[in-house]
This record gives C-alpha cells, structure tokens and sequence, in this order.
C-alpha cells in the first residue's frame, strides 16, 4: 500500500531523515520507535506531505505520490492524526468532526456512529469548541476527525499521548478492529513499548534520521528493540 | 407677492375676462429684457391681468422653456413645437437671436407661487397637493379665495387636509381675518406639527391678539416638544443609517481580515472598484439604453461583486498566498497593491470625482410620522441587511463556510482533512473582496466616486471589525451599529469634528474594559 | 538650444490631485503654447513636472528640487493653504517665485509669492452681499470644514453679517472634519435652523472630497435652492463633475471665473482645452483661470524686465496687466494680489453655473479689513517693499 | 518550609478549599479541595477532562475560581494575584503542551526561566554572574540539550520540547512545581529518567505532577489523588487507589 | 555600566552603521560648507536637507522596530509621538520669532494674533526655553505613551486591537491637531521658523549643523536601542513577543516590560521629530496622519524587522525612491513603482532588505543554522 523509497529530509540545511525506507500493508499495522528527536514526526509530515522530502520516493498504492500536495494525498485516502493533536480550536467538535468531509462523496458525508462508541466523551461535547477541550479530549478528536474520511491509510504520530490508560486501552482495541476490517494500512508512531508490541505487525526503529532497525515483529528481538530506544 | 384677485378668471371655464393689451405688451418686453426683476415683474403682470396664456407661459418658463430674443417671446413645447408665446399660435419658423429666459432662485419661488395658485384646481389630487405645499410656504394672500373654492370642491381627504393647511398659512398671518379664523388657522398649524408649522406660526405678525398669542405660543411648545422626541428618533434612525454604511464597509473586511487573518490594506480599493464597476454600468446606460436606468443599480451589483471578486482572487494567487503564515506581511504587501490599484483608476479615469446617479427609487425622502426617511438610506439599511444575512448563512451553514474557518485556523491541517486549501483561499479572499464591491455600489450613492474613496474608509472599516472583534461576524454588525449611532447621538452636542473625537476616545476606552472587542472569543481555545 | 524651465508644483496623487491634476494639465498646455509662439525672450519654456503627493513637506522638499537642482526660472503651483506655507520658506531662502492660483484665507504678502486665486475680499463678501440683496436672506449658516481657511472665511463674514445688523441667533456655525461624509444630521440641522420663519442661506466653505456627499445629502433631504440657497466657495465645475445636479439647481458659487460665461476669450480658451484635453467634455473651472492669468503676467514681466531673473521678473511683475477670461483685465497690485471680478452662479441642470451676479475688477486684499490684528495692514511691494506695512505707525513688521 | 509564617492560616504549602469553576454553564471543577504540605510530592491522575490542567490553572493565576479558597505558603490568597506574581512567590509550572520560546536559543531559555529578580532594570543591566552560567550548564546537562545549546527552541522535536520545558523548570528554583504530563511523548526509558529527576528534586520542594502513565507514577512512589468530573474521588498510595472500583471504572480500565 | 549596556551584543553590522554615520556627520557638512559648489565632491544644501530627513524618518523606523520588531507591539500611531515631538520643536521656533512676525505681536505668535487671540494659553509658556522645550521634546511623546500604554498593558490589550487604538489615538490627536481652537495653528500648522538658539534656520550653517546633530542623535538612538535588545531585558521582550503568556508564568511582569520599551521609543521618535521640523521648516497635523504612521511601519518591514539597522535603511531606501520616483518622467506613475516595490519585498524579500541580504551572505559563507519552520510563526 503505502512505500516509502529512501528518502531524504532537511529542515534548511539540517539533516532529519537520511534515506529512511518504509512499508505498510492493507490490514497491518506498522509501527515506529525511537528516541525523541530522531525523526519519527518527520518521516509524518513527509508521508502526508506536511514536509518536501529531498530524496527518495513515496508511493501509495502503486503511484508516486512524492509531489502531491497534503489535500490530494489525503483525497488519495491518507488520513494524519498529528502529534500535537492540531484540532481546529475554534471549531466546534461537531465542526471539526465534519472537517473529515472534504474528501468524501456527498452521500458519505456524515460521522459513523462507531466513533462515538470508541470516543463517548465526544458525543456529549459535539457542541464544544475543540480548543477548549482536555488534552487527552483533543487528542480522542483527532484521532476520531482521521477517521471520518474513511481512509486507506491511517498515520497515527503518538495517538496514546496525554489519553487516560482506559482509553488507550479502548484506542488499542479500536486499531485493532480497524487492522482486522482489513481495509486500511496504519502506521503507528509509539513510545510505549508494550502497546506497540502488542498492536504492532511490523517495526521500525530509528535513530538519528536512519532506520536501524526493521522486520515482522513476530521475529524482532523485543530487547535489542528496547535497548535502541533506551537513553 | 404677486396679485392672484382674478385668479379665477384663469380658469379655461371662465376665459373670457381679459387684461389690457398694453400691460400684456409690457409683460412680454419684460421677459426678454434678461434681467430677473423684470422677469418677476412679467409674471406678476400676467397673472394680474389674467393673461389667458399665462399658465402655459409661466410653466415653460419654469422648466426652461420659455425663449426670448429679439422681441420674440417663445414657448417651446415639451414636444420642441414652437408656439408664439402671446397667441400660441404655431410658429412656421424659429425667430433668430431665442435665448431662454433665465431663472434665479427669487424667479423660481415666484413661479413656484404662481403655478401653486393655478394649481389648485387641477383634476389630479397629487398636483392639489403639491399646488397647496406651494400656496403654503408662499403664504400668498391673494390665492384665498381660490383656496377657498378648492376647499369647498376636494373631495380628497389628503387634499382637502393640505388646503386647509395651506388657508391656515394664510390666515395667520392675515391681520384682517376673522379672530376666530386665525385660532382655528393655529390649531390647523399645530395639528400639522412639523417643521415648517413651527416656521409658519412663528411668522405671526406682532399686531396679533393676545388671545391668538397664547394660542400660538401654545401650539408652539407643543410642536416643539413633539419634534422634540421626534428628534432623538430621526438621530437614532441616523445613527443606524450610518452604521449600516459602516457594516457595508467593513463586512468584506470581517471575512479578509476577520476570518483570514490578511491585514488588507486594499480593501478600500475593492469598494472601490465597485463604486467606478457602478459608473461604468450607467454610463453604459446613459450612452446606450436610457431606458434601463433605474435598473443600473441591480445590473451593476452582480457585476461589482465579480469584479472585485476576480480582482480579489488574483491578488489572494498572485501575492497573499504565498504569505501565509507572516501575516504583517500582508499588509505590506496589500499598501502596494492599493497603491497600485488607486494610481490605475487615476490613470483610467482621471483623478476626479465621477458621476454616479441615483435611480428614481432611491432618490427623495418621504415622512414617517415626525420621521424624514431619505429612499436612499432606507435601501441601503436593507441592503446591508441583506448582505450580512447572506454572507452569515453562508459562513456558518455551507460547507465552504466550515472550509474556510477550518484553513484559517491551521491551513496545514486543512488540508491533511483533504480540504483544497489553495480554492479555499481564493474563494474566500474573493467573497469578502466581492463584498466590498457590493458596498462600493451602495457607496456610491451617497459618496464620492474617486480614487480615493477606499482609503476614506479603510479606517473607519477596521475600528469596525476590531471593535466588534475579530472574526465574528456578529461583533462586527453590532460594532458597526454601535459605532454610528453613538455618532450620530454625540454629533449634536458635541459637533462632528470633537464627536468624532469622542469616539475615538470611547473605543480607546472600551478596548481597555474588553481587549478583545466587544464580542471576544473567550477560553481556552483562543490561546490555543 | 538652451531652454528655461518652469516648474510645476501640484499633487497629482494622494488626496488633493483630484484637484490639482488639473492644473498641471493646463500649465503644460499654456507652456505648449507659448512655445508654439516662439517661446518667451526668444527660448523655448520646458516645463518640469513634479509630484508632491498631496504631503505637505514632500511639497517643501519638491520646491527644493525645482529651483536648487532643475533650476527653474518660476513655479507655478500649490492647492491648499499649508502646502503653500511649507514652501514659501524655501521660496524665500533660494529667491524664486511662485504663483499660486487658489481663493485662500489671506492674511499673506510675500515677496517671492504671486496670488492669482481670490482673498477674502473677492469671493465670500460679495457673495452673502448678493443673498442678502437678491434672495432677501436674513439668516445664516456658516458651514465649513475645520481648517484655516474656512475658519478665516467665516470670520471675516461673521464680523461683516453682525456689522450690517444680523443677530448673533442668526448666524449658525458648523464644522466637520476633511472628508466628512455622513452629513444626515448637519444638513438636518440647517434644515430646522432654517424654519425659523427667516429667509435663510448657507454659506459653505466646506472642502474637496467632502461636498459630493454634502449635496447629495441636501438632494436627498429635499432642500431646494428656493427655500435654502447654499452658496460655495470650493465648488466649481469639477466638483459638480461628481454629482447629478438636476436636485440641486439654483444653489450657488461664488468665483472669479466660470466656464459658462460667454465671451470670445473664454470660448477660445476652453475650445483650445477640450482639444488639449482630447475629451469634449472637459471642464474649465476658477483655478484654472488663475494660472491662466498668472501665466500671462509672469511672461509679460518677463520681456518686460528682459530677464528671467527672479528679482527683476519679481520687480517688474506689480503693474502687469493680463486679460482675465470673463472680459476684463486684471492687474497684478502691489501686494501681490491681483483686481479679478466677482461672478455668483446658480447651479444648473447640466452641471455648469448660470451667472447671476457679477461686479466689476475687485482689488485682492492681502490683509482682510475685517480682522483687528491685520486692519491696519497691507503689502506693497513697490513703493514700501514690504509684505506687511502698518499703515497706524508707518513702519514695516506688522504692529 | 514556611509553616510558621505568622499569621499563617493553614500550616499547608498549598491549599485549595471548595474551588469550583465552570466555563459557559459547563463545570470543570466542583468543591475541589486538596492541601499540598511543604516538601511533598503529589501525583494526580484522572480521567481526560477531570479538571487536572484547570487546577494548575487556577493555581498559577491563570484561570479564576468562581468560589474557593487558595492559598500559599499559609497567607497568600492566590486568586488575588496575577500570573507574574504568583510566579514570584515561588510557583514553577510546566505546560501540558509544550510551550518555549521558539525565537530564542535553548541556552536563553534556560537564562530567561533561571530565578533572578524580574525587575526591569535588573533585565536591562544583567550580567551573567559565573555562578549563573554554571547553573545553566548544569541544567543543559540534565536535560541532555548541552550540545544544542544555541539551536533555537523552535526546532526542537516534540520529546525534546518536554526535556527543555522541564529544564526551565528547574531554573525557576520554585518552592512548588506543579508538571503537567511531563511524560508524555518520552520513550520509556525517559519517562524512567524523568521520574528519577523528579524525586532528586522533591527532596527539597514540594511537587504537583499529572501523568496518565501509571509505571511512572509507581516510579514515584508518593501519594496519588485521582481527580474526576472536578472534584477528589480518591486519595492514597497508588496500589490502594488502583483497586478503588470507580477509579478502575472510569479511569483505568479492564 | 552605561558603556557596557552601550556596546553590548555590538555586531559587525552595528559597527558599520555607526561609523557610516559618524563620517556622514562629519564630512557631509564639510563638504557642504568648505568645497566650492563646483567642486566634484561639493555636496548641495538641498541634498544635504533631503538627507537629514531621511535620516530623522530613519530615526523615527528605529524606534518603531524597537517596538515592533522586538516587542511585538505593532504601534499604528507612531507618527503620533513623531509629530508631538515636532510640535513641541515648533513651539520653540514660533516663540523665537518674537516680534518678527507678519502681525509683529512679541509673544502671540502669527496664528493666534490672527484668531483675535489675546494671551499665550498657559501650554505655551516655557516654550522660549531652549531647555525646557527639549525636555518636552522627550517629555511629552513620553508621557502619553506612558500613559497610554500603563492602561493599555495592564488590560492586557494586544495585536491588533492594539494596533487600532494606537491608530485611533494618532487619529484623534491629528482631528484635535486640525481645530484651530486647540492654539497650535490648525491646519497650516507652525511654521515660518527664524532662529534656533540664536541662530538663522534658513542658514547653510545651521543646515550643516542641523544635519550633524541628526547623525549624532541616530548613533545615540541606535546604540541605546541596540544596548535594550541586547541586554536581558531585549531577551525577556522578545519572548514577550513570541509568548506572551508563558513569559508571566516565569514571573515577568510583562506590562512593565512593555511600558518601558514603548516609552522609550515614544521618547526617540519625539527626539526624531524635534529634528525633522528645523530642517523641513513646518509642522502640521497631517504627520499625525494614520497613513504617514502605517508608512512608517512599511520602512521598517522594507528594511528587515528585528534589525534596527534594516530599519533605518528601510526608511531611507523608500524615502529616496520616493524623491526620485516623484520626479521626471515617472512622476504621474510613481505610485506603481512604489506600490511594485512594496510588494516584491515582501513576495522575494521575506525578511525585509537586511535580513534577505544578510541570509544570502550567510549562505555564501557558512552553511546556516536550522531556524524554525514555518510552523512556530511568531506571535504578532
Ligand atoms: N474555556 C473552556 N471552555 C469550556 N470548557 C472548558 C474550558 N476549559 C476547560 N474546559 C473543560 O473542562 C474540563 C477539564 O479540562 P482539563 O483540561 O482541566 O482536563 P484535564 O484533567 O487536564 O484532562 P487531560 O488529562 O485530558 O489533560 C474538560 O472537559 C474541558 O473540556
Ligand atoms: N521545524 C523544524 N526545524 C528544524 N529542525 C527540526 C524541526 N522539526 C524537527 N526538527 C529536528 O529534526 C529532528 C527530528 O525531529 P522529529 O520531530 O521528527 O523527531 P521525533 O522523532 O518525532 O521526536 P519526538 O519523539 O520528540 O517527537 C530533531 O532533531 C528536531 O530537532
Ligand atoms: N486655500 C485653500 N483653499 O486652502
Ligand atoms: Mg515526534
Ligand atoms: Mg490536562
């Protein structure tokens, strides 16, 4: 689905990502380790187009999206929850859930319900301007404004971050549901190890731009992973 | 004042009583002699004498009509027939040397007098009314009894109620009529109750009864405090006027500046290029299709809109949008283009004022109890209206309007939503830049159509949206009405130049009670 | 072949080119013909244009630049009255001369200044003299925008309405800023100021941008001539450009000059400026007579004193007579105003003036009469060589 | 530290009594009421939006409780004082999200947060004493930033931030420190390294820290009070907390 | 300590301003006074003129960048404290005139005499004192801002809204400024200066020492600006500037630091204006004018924010291509070259003339720093 070809990243002449490759498959879940700073977001930002990459290439199912801009990307069927939540602040919830209308067919065009299962706390704030929101609210929006463009592809930068431990339960089960539904590709940026070991089909690990580690996580040694993103 | 005894006479019914010859002679000398006391005197002439062309005369001479020269007096038809002005008979050809005979402002209020007797008795109820509104502020003595038998006839309630005002306006100031005529004339005066009834009964000449006197002093403290209220009504109803003008001003700029965040320096210049698309629409009509004139303003709105529209999204491509982000380089960038933009209509159509007209709907006031309501600003008031309704529906309840707020919050995350960012823009720089162009049509009504009708109110649009606070679209509708009726209720007192001064103050002031306008985003999600 | 220059001095951006456009137009034009007449002394005029942008110390910094640096031989320029008093400095300290064609508060003799406009004397008192006689007008309203030259204009007519008897409850005063544009209230107002049951009449002195919304306000409220006559000092044929005036027929201006009256030299003049101008609908107005007349002095003092230096075109100037375009001959005076007739007009439908009134050549007064501080005062710069002479103590510098 | 202030209402650092507040009708917090005593630690946790952020909020100045009392140091009611002076009397804070001063070097942030007298003139004539650079030093060093030192903040990574927030943190020298999720975007081993930090410091100044991650707060090993829907649901040692059925119920989870 | 907070932080560029300044100070009078005007080297009253008002609008760009550029304060009303300052240099030159003028009245000066006014209002008193007079030149930009800006900062008002009032204060000072009533000559202003402590305004002498006085009264605003961003305090406004909030929460009190810089500037543009009405001959209330305040901003965003130096460059480049731009041939169309100059600095020259010029030298020499990304902008 999503294969990402090598690629360079500079912020001005400063060097992010060095030839960085990545793969992700419709109905597995990838995920991302390193240490802070070693270019998890920005290998993000690259794949959703948040970021020109100098080098390499990105495809997504079968075409070179390299040079697409963010919004044909996400018409293409990527989907990003960012780190740092970036909901819209002066948007209602309600609004920026409808946000996640753009790309999709009119007769699409309305919230699953499932949503307000997965993220109950949600449905009883629909009118709240998400700005106002708790972090860990924010962060439930986010994740859940993803979701209604029904994408292909599902970028997830550190979704636990700042949730209440039910709820990254909750958010775990949620990406496994969507793993097994077997229509979307997702990758998954973690810190915590045992929740990205638990969801994740394959690994990568980084460290200092570079991908140093990699595979199926059934055949990674979970403690040469853990000692890469150790301090 | 001109002598209507015989005023009947004139009548076509009784046509048959003639003045002399000779004084006719002197008349139509008079009237070529090109001096206005001359002019005067001929009408009085011919109305003295009941010069059975008279009518005919003295309205052609009203509009221009009446020519002279070379010891011919002439009466153009409305038709261009020339008729000889003593007999009116047909004339075979134009006598050389015709001039028309020029009017001052003392010939026309002469005219206006002698054309409101004769108009008395005309069939149609509109041209009583108007003829009894002449009598009244002429106060012609000699029209009485004319008056009279055109009271005793109407049967008109409307008609009948400005005759007996316009008798009223006579007798009052008539020394010989009777006492209880002349307390009835006050009470007629005082149910009228308006400005120029005050006018008519402080005219009472000093030998009046002391009866009449307290009477008159009555009625005037009555009308004076009714006017009174009606006063604080009319400022209210202009403070409201010119806060629509305000709105209309500044709405284009709540949504550029408001919603986008762009410090437009060129919004004056979009209102303006509305107000020169409303000139060019007439001067169109003017030249080709006299017909349609009083529809120039409904052709010129939707092609302002484009104009300044288009003009608005090639600025927003060309330049704004690649400043995103650095918003205070918008506003460099935006004093260029408006600089720009004034110095290419100077260069097109010259540093002057233009001509834009008034369609027949919005021209004239009408009264509304006490109240004198100008056409013009009674359509803008609902026009602005309208506009604020639509641009709100728009904004909250159409998707574009979601995109629009969603990309001026975090553009990067818009379009990580899919929304097309880039379409986003322009459509919206280019709705509130068409905006503008729609309030340059209304401007133009009541301002001047030059290059630099922006930046009159470039300011005046900002304090709007910022007092109002930014990016609310409500704040700015209640910052605009707050904004000129608080003008419009210090002007009074204060004067215009130190009201506006006090206005100044006052939002300097205010800003400090609320630092994000009167109606803030509050929380959280402000910092954000 | 060595050319003499001469500078042109008006805003043709920001917001007086509305008005000022103009007059560089016609200055190029007079230049233009000059030339065609052989030039002056013998050498072709070359006219240096400059824009000073409507601001007042660009104004002193362009003037600069005309004679220091383009070293012109006179400059004809200027609008407004503080425009003039920024450059007149500059004027003074590098000796050249200006003539300057716009009616102005007076109160002025300069030596290197030439006033081709009206002074207080030669507008604003024949016209309330003509309301008075003709409209019978008892009650006024002086209306203006706040600056100096309204504020002075009023004051001198305040003084000269209460010496013939008019009651201070008669005189209403109103100010409003530059650009003044909601004028509901005020024109509201002198609609009640005039129902007093006293003939009534404005006297405006309100300025430019201003006045289109003014009158489309009196229009709209339905104040007509025949009831409340506006008389204007700032609004010509290019002000009523801007507006339909089939509403305001028969309110009034006062100038020295207007397009329609009818004498050969005016007909010549605006036949030779709608060519110029290559639009028939051209306008002429007061200003522009003024740097007619200006023009025509400052080349007959020029093969007068054989010269183009300042100091002798400057001596030889006073005495100068030029043909103004109304049909008579205005001469420069010592004081460095000029004798032009005063004409009132009515506002016709088509947007030019009827002439209704006018005098014979009135002399400009530097130093209005009505004033205590200049009563005593005048410019002569032939006999005394002074701007401000006392005529009490014979000496020159004011009191 | 201060208990004995006289005067003194409470022997407490911080107190907070009956501290309600809600935004546009929705109520945040409701009869709060929690005492801090000099020189303790404290972690509180609770569900997304039990109020824990506004609480610091109300703490530092930031937002003002519609009833309640709070007071420091035993005297100083806080709601009568602005954000500037509630810093000064000794109170550091460290955003949830993180917030540095992105134009300015790591270094300068450091120096901008080290405690000092915030007067004008003290600013406008400062020189960096030896005692202060080494200070900063030292706090580059913990926060593992030394060698980036002169980047500007804004092109930290996330996680790094965190790091440089805390590091201000701790130049403030503050009596209390209230650290909001100071975890949060650190790989396990930081967050381990964080905890650490933490109890070196609670040696000698009393902490308020908000963590949803429970290792970490069992790393700390303090008492916990959870907060929920505004107001304490529990209060004890973690493991007692923990089994409390409501806190499993709408915080932790099966 | 003074010395010190003086050449604190003094960079290259800093330095060659300064000594720009220092040899225009010294050789262009020279040149004026002792090189004959045909002398290839002569430099001509006139352009010396023109250039010492450059140089006072280049002052006047400092001290808005010391607001704007290091502050964040975007202060649309800066002409005000401009034009106060030149009102209060005004007063001082209409009372030198004494008895020469046109009315000969001793103390009322022409305007008043005019106006039928009988005595001196009492705000005019003092104003024959040299001292006193620039002790108001600092004074009174200095006190409205004090005062205007100890509400405004405490009421925590900011960004655009403050931009606004400070637009609506300059409007009403300019609307005030226009009534002759308020006693300081309405619309023409003051004018028709004689003397300057004794000496001839009008004289090339005094030109020359009028324009020395403006580069010495440059370097000394350039160096207390430069010493204020450079010291701590220039950090503490800066993260002011970034976030406001996060910089009370580390106990700065943020209106004080506000209130000092914003007066401080207000004192150096009045000192500006003092020294722009001797050499432009008038003061009128059109400097009060919103525009000529925006204007004012424009140089400083032409010449590069944040850099005083860029600042003062960017008044003078927009000023001069405003002389030359209204001049000759390009003068009906000199509002499209203006205008296509603002914009091209801002769409090629992100940060102004100085900061680009500045980029591309660092570029050309070392590779640069990783600045932020677009996404951290800074607060305004
Ligand atoms: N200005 C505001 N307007 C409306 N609601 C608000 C506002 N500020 C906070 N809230 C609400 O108050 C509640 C408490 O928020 P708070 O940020 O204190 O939660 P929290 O405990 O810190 O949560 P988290 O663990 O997610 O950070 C939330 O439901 C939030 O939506
Ligand atoms: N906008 C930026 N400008 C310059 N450098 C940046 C920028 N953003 C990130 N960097 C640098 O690029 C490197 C990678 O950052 P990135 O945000 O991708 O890290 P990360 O792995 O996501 O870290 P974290 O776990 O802290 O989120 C870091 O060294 C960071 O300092
Ligand atoms: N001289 C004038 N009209 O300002
Ligand atoms: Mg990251
Ligand atoms: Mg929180």
């Amino acid at each position: 689905m999503l294969s990402v070809d090598a690629i360079d990243l500079h912020y001005g002449a400063a060097q992010a990502l060095r030839r960085v490759s990545v793969t992700a498959e419709i109905g597995k879940v990838t995920c991302v380790m390193g240490r802070n700073g070693v270019g998890k977001t920005s290998l993000m930002r690259a794949i959703v187009g948040h970021q020109a990459i100098s080098g390499g290439k990105i495809s997504f199912g079968g075409e070179d999206i390299s040079k697409l801009r963010s919004e044909d990307r996400a018409r293409a069927g990527i989907a990003y929850v960012p780190q740092g939540r970036e909901v819209f602040p002066l948007l209602s919830v309600k609004e920026n859930l409808e946000t996640g209308y753009a790309p999709l067919p009119r007769k699409e065009r309305y919230v699953p319900s499932e949503l307000f299962d997965l993220f109950p706390v949600l449905k009883s704030m629909l009118g709240r301007r998400g700005g106002d929101l708790s972090g860990g609210q924010q962060q439930q929006l986010a994740i859940a404004r993803a979701l209604v463009t029904r994408p292909k592809l599902l970028v997830l930068d550190e979704p636990t971050e700042g949730i209440q431990p039910s709820i990254i339960k909750d958010i775990g089960r949620a990406i496994d549901y969507l793993r097994s539904k077997g229509d979307m590709a997702i990758v998954l940026v973690e810190q915590y190890f045992d929740f990205a070991r638990d969801l994740a089909d394959t690994m990568f690990v980084m460290e200092r731009g570079e991908v140093v580690l990699s595979g199926p996580m059934a055949e990674l040694d979970a403690n040469q992973v853990q000692r890469l993103i150790q301090v | 004042m001109i002598a209507l005894a015989t005023l009947l006479a004139l009548q076509p019914s009784a046509a048959s009583a003639q003045g002399s010859p000779q004084a006719a002679d002197e008349a139509f000398t008079r009237l070529g002699a090109d001096s206005f006391s001359d002019t005067n005197r001929a009408i009085e002439i011919l109305i003295a004498n009941a010069h059975p062309q008279a009518a005919i005369i003295i309205e052609a001479l009203a509009d221009g009509r009446l020519l002279a020269g070379g010891g011919a007096v002439v009466v153009k038809t409305k038709d261009g027939k020339l008729l000889d002005a003593r007999t009116g008979a047909a004339l075979a050809s134009e006598p050389p040397g015709l001039g028309a005979v020029r009017l001052n402002n003392g010939v026309r209020r002469n005219i206006q007098a002698a054309l409101g007797g004769l108009g008395l008795l005309n069939p149609d109820a509109g041209k009583r009314i108007a003829a009894a509104e002449a009598v009244f502020k002429s106060r012609d003595v000699s029209v009485l009894p004319v008056l009279e038998t055109a009271i005793g006839k109407e049967t008109d309630t409307r008609a009948k109620a400005a005759l007996r005002q316009a008798q009223a306006a006579i007798l009052i100031a008539k020394a010989d009529a009777p006492p209880f005529d002349r307390l009835a004339a006050v009470d007629v005066l005082r149910e009228r109750g308006d400005q120029d009834a005050l006018a008519t009964l402080r005219s009472l000449p000093g030998d009046a009864t002391s009866a009449l006197k307290d009477a008159q002093a009555r009625a005037i403290t009555d009308i004076e405090g009714k006017l009174a209220l009606w006063r604080t009504a009319q400022n209210l109803w202009y403070g409201l006027s010119l806060g629509s003008v305000l709105l209309l001003a500044a709405i284009g700029l709540a949504i550029t500046f408001g919603v986008m965040g762009v410090i437009n320096m060129a919004h004056g210049e979009m209102v303006m290029l509305g107000a020169y698309t409303t000139f060019i629409v007439q001067e169109v009509i003017r030249t080709r299709f006299p017909g349609l004139f009083d529809y120039s303003l409904a052709i010129a709105l939707p092609l302002a809109f484009l104009v300044a529209a288009l003009v608005g999204i090639a600025i927003e491509r060309g330049v704004i949008r690649f400043l995103y982000g650095r918003p205070l380089e918008t506003l460099l960038a935006t004093w260029g283009i408006s600089l720009i933009l004034q110095q290419a209509v100077r260069t097109a159509f010259g540093p002057t004022n233009r001509e834009v007209g008034a369609p027949a709907f919005m021209s004239g006031a009408f009264d509304l109890g006490g109240l004198a309501i100008t056409w013009n600003r009674l359509w803008i008031i609902v026009f602005a209206a309208l506009v604020f309704g639509a641009l709100l529906a728009i904004l909250k309840l159409t998707p574009i309007g979601l995109q629009m707020r969603a990309v001026t919050q975090n553009r990067r995350m818009a379009s990580a939503m899919g929304i097309r960012t880039g379409r986003v823009d322009a459509l919206t720089f280019g709705l509130g830049s068409g905006v503008a162009g729609l309030a340059g049509v209304a401007l133009s009504q009541i301002d001047n159509v030059s290059p630099n009708l922006g930046q009159s109110y470039i300011i005046d649009s900002f304090m709007v949206v910022v007092f109002g606070g930014v990016g609310n679209l409500w704040g700015t509708l209640v910052g605009a009405m707050t904004l000129g009726i608080a003008n419009k209720l210090l002007e009074p007192y204060a004067g215009a130049v130190l009201g506006k001064i006090a206005l100044l103050v006052f939002i300097i002031l205010f800003i400090q009670k609320r630092p994000r306008g009167l109606f803030a985003q509050k929380g959280r999600a402000v910092e954000a | 072949q060595e050319t003499i220059k001469v500078g042109i001095l008006h805003s043709l951006s920001g917001t007086m080119a509305i008005s000022e456009t103009t007059l560089k137009d016609v200055m190029l034009m007079l230049i233009d013909e000059q030339n065609k007449k052989g030039g002056v002394l013998g050498k072709k005029l070359e006219a240096v244009v400059v824009d000073p942008a409507s601001n007042w110390p660009l104004f002193a910094e362009k003037a600069r630049e005309l004679i220091a640096k383009d070293k012109v031989s006179a400059v004809f320029g200027c609008w407004t009255s503080v425009s003039r008093k920024s450059v007149l400095p500059v004027f003074k300290e590098l000796n050249s001369i200006l003539f300057y064609p716009v009616q102005y508060e007076g109160e002025e003799s300069e030596r290197n200044v030439f006033y081709t406009g009206a002074a207080p004397n030669q507008q604003a008192i024949p016209a309330v003299d003509y309301l008075a006689k003709e409209e019978k007008v008892q009650r006024w309203v002086l209306a203006g925008t706040d600056y100096v030259y309204p504020r002075t204009t009023n004051k001198v007519l305040e003084a000269y309405l209460k010496s013939k008897g008019v009651k201070a409850e008669d005189i209403m005063i109103n100010y409003t800023p530059f650009g003044h544009s909601d004028w509901q209230t005020i024109v509201s107002d002198i609609k009640k100021f005039g129902s007093a049951g006293k003939k009534t009449a404005v006297v405006s002195t309100i300025n430019g941008d201003a006045n289109v919304p003014f009158y489309k306000e009196l229009g709209n409220q339905g104040i007509k001539a025949t009831d409340i006559p506006v008389v204007a000092f700032s609004v010509g044929e290019e002000e009523l450009a801007g507006i339909d005036t089939k509403p305001l027929l028969g309110h009034l201006a006062a100038w020295n000059y207007f397009q329609s009256v009818k004498t050969p030299e005016n007909e010549a003049f605006i036949k030779q400026w709608k060519a110029y101008k290559k639009n028939e609908k051209a306008v002429t107005n007061d200003p522009m007579e003024a740097h007619v007349i200006g023009f025509a002095m400052w080349v007959k003092a020029v093969e007068k004193a054989k010269s183009f230096d300042p100091d002798k075109v400057i001596d030889a100037l006073p005495g100068i007579e030029a043909p103004n375009l109304t049909g008579g001959v205005s001469k420069m005076l010592p004081n460095h105003h000029i004798t032009k007739p005063v004409l009132i007009g009515e506002i016709k439908a088509d947007g030019q003036f009827d002439v209704v009134s006018k005098t014979g050549l009135v002399a400009g007064d530097a130093w209005s009469k009505e004033l205590d501080g200049s009563k005593d005062l005048i410019g002569d710069w032939v006999e005394k060589k002074c701007g401000n002479f006392n005529v009490k103590t014979g000496k020159c510098g004011g009191a | 530290m201060n208990a004995s202030v006289p005067g003194a209402l409470t022997s407490s650092l911080l107190y907070l009594d009956g501290v309600s507040v809600s935004f546009d009708g929705f109520k945040a917090i409701r009869g709060l009421s929690l005492t801090i005593e000099p020189g303790e630690m404290r972690a509180i946790i609770g569900p997304n939006g039990a109020g824990k952020t506004t609480m610091m909020d109300i703490i530092t100045g930031k937002t003002r409780p519609d009833v309640g009392t709070v007071m420091f140091g035993g005297s100083v009611d806080l709601t009568k004082l602005d954000e500037a002076a509630i810093a000064n009397l000794g109170i550091g804070r460290k955003f949830q999200k993180p917030t540095v001063f992105d134009f300015h070097s790591i270094e300068d942030n450091i120096l901008l947060a080290l405690k000092s007298k915030r007067t004008v003139a003290r600013t406008l004539f400062w020189k960096t004493a030896a005692a202060d650079a080494k200070r900063i030093d030292d706090i580059l060093g913990i926060i593992k930033l030394g060698d980036a030192r002169d980047r500007l903040a804004g092109s930290l990574s996330h996680g790094q931030k965190q790091w440089l927030e805390i590091g201000m943190l701790l130049a403030q020298d503050p009596k209390l420190l209230l650290v909001d999720e100071p975890a949060a975007g650190m790989t396990d081993g930081e967050t381990a390294e964080t905890a650490t930090l933490l109890k070196e410091i609670a040696k000698d100044h009393s902490v308020i820290v908000v963590e949803h991650d429970m290792g970490f707060i069992r790393e700390l090993g303090v008492k916990v009070t959870v907060l929920h829907e505004g107001s304490v649901l529990a209060e004890g040692p973690l493991d007692q907390v923990s089994a409390n059925e409501r806190v499993v119920e709408v915080y932790l989870g099966r | 300590m003074i010395t010190r907070f003086l050449i604190q932080g003094m960079d290259k560029r800093g330095l060659v301003f300064l000594a720009v300044l220092a040899v225009l100070a010294v050789l262009v009078p020279l040149a004026n006074l002792l090189l004959p005007p045909g002398s290839l080297l002569h430099v001509p009253t006139s352009t010396m003129s023109l250039w010492g008002k450059y140089l006072c609008y280049a002052l006047l760009a400092i001290s808005l960048d010391l607001v704007w550029g290091y502050c964040g304060i975007l202060s649309l009303g800066h002409g005000a404290f401009f034009a106060l300052g030149g009102y209060a240099m005004g007063m001082y030159l209409m009372r030198q005139i004494g008895s020469r003028g046109t009315y000969g009245n001793p103390i009322l000066p022409d305007f008043m005499v005019f106006l039928n006014w009988s005595e001196l209002p009492w705000y005019w008193y003092g104003f024959s004192s040299f001292p006193f007079a620039m002790l108001m030149v600092l004074a009174v930009p200095g006190l409205l801002a004090f005062v205007f800006g100890w509400f405004a900062f405490r009421s925590r008002v900011t960004g655009v809204y403050l931009s606004i009032i400070t637009q609506a204060l300059t409007y009403a000072l300019l609307l005030a400024f226009f009534r002759n009533d308020m006693g300081f000559g309405g619309n023409n202003g003051l004018t028709d200066f004689k003397e300057i402590v004794g000496f001839n305004v009008q004289a090339q002498s005094t030109r020359a020492a009028l324009f020395s006085m403006t580069c010495v009264m440059l370097i000394a605003g350039f160096l207390i600006a430069r010493g204020i961003v450079s010291s701590k305090l220039g950090k503490v406004v800066i993260a002011i500037r970034d976030a406001e909030s996060r910089t009370r929460f580390l106990g700065y009190r943020v209106d004080r630091f506000k209130l000092f810089v914003f007066t401080v500037s207000a004192c150096m543009a009045g000192v500006a204006g003092a020294l722009y009405v001797p050499q432009v001959g008038i003061i009128n209330p059109s400097e009060f004018a919103p525009a000529n305040s925006i204007e004012t901003v424009i140089w400083v965003a032409v010449g590069g924010r944040g850099t005083l130096v860029g600042a003062a460059l960017g008044a003078v480049v927009v000023n001069y291509a405003k002389t030359v731009f209204t001049s000759g041939f390009m003068a009906p169309y000199w509002l499209f070259a203006l205008g296509a100059l603002f914009v091209f600095v801002t769409l090629f020259m992100p940060k102004g003339i100085l900061g680009t010029a500045q980029d591309w030298w660092a570029r050309r020499k070392a590779p640069p720093k990783p600045s932020p990304a677009a996404e951290p902008a800074p607060a305004e």
